[in-house]
């Protein structure tokens, strides 16, 4: 067993004394380990000691790492929410050129209502787990009636969802021969095609992400066409494209939008 | 003549698969009135509540459905071949935000619980315990996400209504809101971190 | 006590998937003498054999079972009369390409899946779930298929374009990338088949 630094023996002390480490990866989360740490520590989770509890999460990170456990992404995420809501707090207040009018909020607000959240819905979890359970607690008949057997019962609501249909679509693709796939779309495709099928997609909705366009057709011919019809469109000042978080989607937009559809875009 | 009714409705909900709603009583029983079946199934109803009875009639996922008492389980155990369900904290905690907050995006799951749950969100699916029910409307029309029957009845819930009352942390300043939800006669868990499993 | 055992009886022969006999019972509940657990049965064989009862329990193939009475026969029988659309996963990828490729001729369809597919195009039409659009301007003027309104309420959709990708459900296998995803969103295409088991 590796020994964890006696700083963070002492830091991660409970009832179980030394033997933390048990706990190591039962947490569900960023959120999870923060709401220990805050318990732990005693602290009023709305006036969290920021310094100390992200000492705390640090070390965390270290001892999972030196168990050879993988910090996921989402840890490291939330280590730099920290830091930057720390730093913040260590910053004189700024004067904002933009907008001087409003209140600067604690940096800690928003981590303060996500911990709040977060636990309420933990504790709901706990809760679902107790009810009665079918096929754990409680059991309803199993046997076929005979005198129903050629008999199909009939249900409240039909027996398929969205998701089943989408996923016999993704069968039918997987089946299909990579090449034979391919000659599917081996008709000749022009700019213009693609220029008129996208914007005739911006006719029926808002907005039609980059990716869709892309979707249809597998063949080299098709891919190219396309996004040489989407540059162009472009450059033709025919349509926007935005995009909201980096790496996120790429939002394809016209650029005029018609009036009549103007109250469907409101939010 | 009520005699006949109820016994008539003691078979049906006994042979449906799945739990049996008052509507589909009154399609499946046209020539009685609403008032006569909901009389009938109040019978019913105190039938089984008798004390010594192996079956339960339960009101789950808007149907009636018979079901065995819950303080049986260890015996009828041993009978079943099938594993009984099992959810780990975390998609228990996903199917809790889900049910509690439906309509939802994966990204608002994903703030709330602060990681990934795509995974997560397969599996639910593919159990049919949450469904997509359409996307929402907003830039990029994410896919949004509720719970099924299913998942009613594996929870033996009457309706999402009748949900667990949500918990604020600690003793905050203002009164519960929902103060007329307690159908379910669950004592609130306090739990610690008691994911012991 | 004995209350108790008859009511643990009961709840066993109700979830039993096969008749239950004294000797299945007596080995599941060792802890009862074979007297108490006869006893317990010939109470409940007297308790269900009440005038009334829209449940029986009955003898059968050397053990005891519940079954519907069977004068009850004909209110069973309208349980299914009403039936819902019920999918084979023939029929359910048919409906899925015909929903993805809209519009699609039958050659087209059948192309996808490698079978005819001629009997479950009637099959769906009859149901309403897909209609004829028209014919296709190519030689032959083959006809076109596309889905019905019935069909969005049946998945309760609003109208198409919320109908899933197929990229947005295998998203959600996938934990998001964060380095390198920026470059072209051919990857994303290409990569399409490469996830299929």
């Amino acid at each position: 067993m590796t020994n964890p630094p006696s700083e963070s023996a002492n830091l991660f002390n409970d009832n179980h004394g030394s033997g933390y480490n048990v706990h190591v990866g039962a947490f569900e989360g960023p959120l999870d380990l923060l709401l220990h740490l805050i318990k732990k520590n005693e602290v009023d989770i709305y006036d969290i000691p920021i310094a100390a509890v992200t000492r705390q999460y640090l070390e965390y990170l270290e001892l999972m790492k030196e168990l050879n456990l993988d910090v996921a992404g989402d840890f490291l995420v939330m280590a730099s929410t920290l830091l930057q809501i720390k730093s913040r707090l260590l910053l004189p207040v700024q004067v904002d050129e933009e907008g001087g009018e409003e209140e600067e909020e604690d940096p800690r607000a928003e981590l303060v209502r996500r911990l709040i959240e977060y636990q309420k819905y933990k504790e709901a979890a706990q809760q679902l787990e107790v009810l009665p359970l079918l096929g754990r607690d409680a059991f309803v008949r199993s046997s076929e009636l005979p005198e129903l057997k050629e008999q199909q019962l009939v249900d409240d609501t039909p027996d398929v969802e969205l998701f089943e249909l989408v996923e016999a679509f993704r069968r039918v693709l997987a089946s299909l021969p990579v090449q034979t796939f391919h000659e599917v779309g081996s008709e000749q495709i022009t700019i213009a095609d693609r220029i008129n099928d996208i914007l005739s997609l911006l006719q029926e909705r808002d907005s039609v992400a980059f990716e869709e366009l892309f979707s249809e057709g597998t063949t080299r011919d098709y891919l190219i066409a396309t996004f040489l019809a989407v540059l162009e469109i472009c450059k033709l000042k025919m349509v926007k494209l935005t995009q909201v978080s980096s790496f996120g989607t790429i939002w394809i937009t016209r650029a005029v939008q018609d009036a009549a559809d103007a109250h469907e875009g409101e939010e | 003549m009520t005699g006949t009714l109820k016994s008539v409705v003691e078979s049906l909900i006994f042979v449906a698969e799945t739990p049996l709603s008052l509507d589909r009583l009154a399609s499946i029983l046209e020539e009685h009135e609403r008032s006569e079946l909901r009389a009938a199934l109040e019978e019913l109803l105190a039938d089984y509540d008798q004390p010594g009875r192996g079956i339960a009639l339960v009101e789950v996922a808007g149907g009636y459905q018979f079901r065995s008492r819950p303080e049986h389980a260890d015996y009828l155990k041993r009978l079943s071949r099938t594993r009984p369900p099992k959810f780990g904290q975390s998609s228990l905690e996903t199917l809790a935000i889900i049910a509690y907050r439906q309509p939802i995006t994966r990204a608002e799951i994903e703030y709330l619980r602060g990681v990934d749950c795509g995974g997560i969100l397969k599996t639910l699916l593919e159990k049919k315990l949450i469904k997509i029910l359409g996307k929402k409307d907003v830039p990029g029309r994410p896919l949004i996400y509720g719970t099924t029957r299913e998942f009613l009845e594996l929870f033996s819930l009457k309706n999402l209504a009748s949900l667990p009352t949500l918990k604020e942390i600690q003793d905050l300043a203002q009164p519960p809101v929902f103060e007329e939800q307690g159908e379910l006669p669950l004592a609130a868990v306090t739990g610690e971190e008691g994911t012991g499993e």
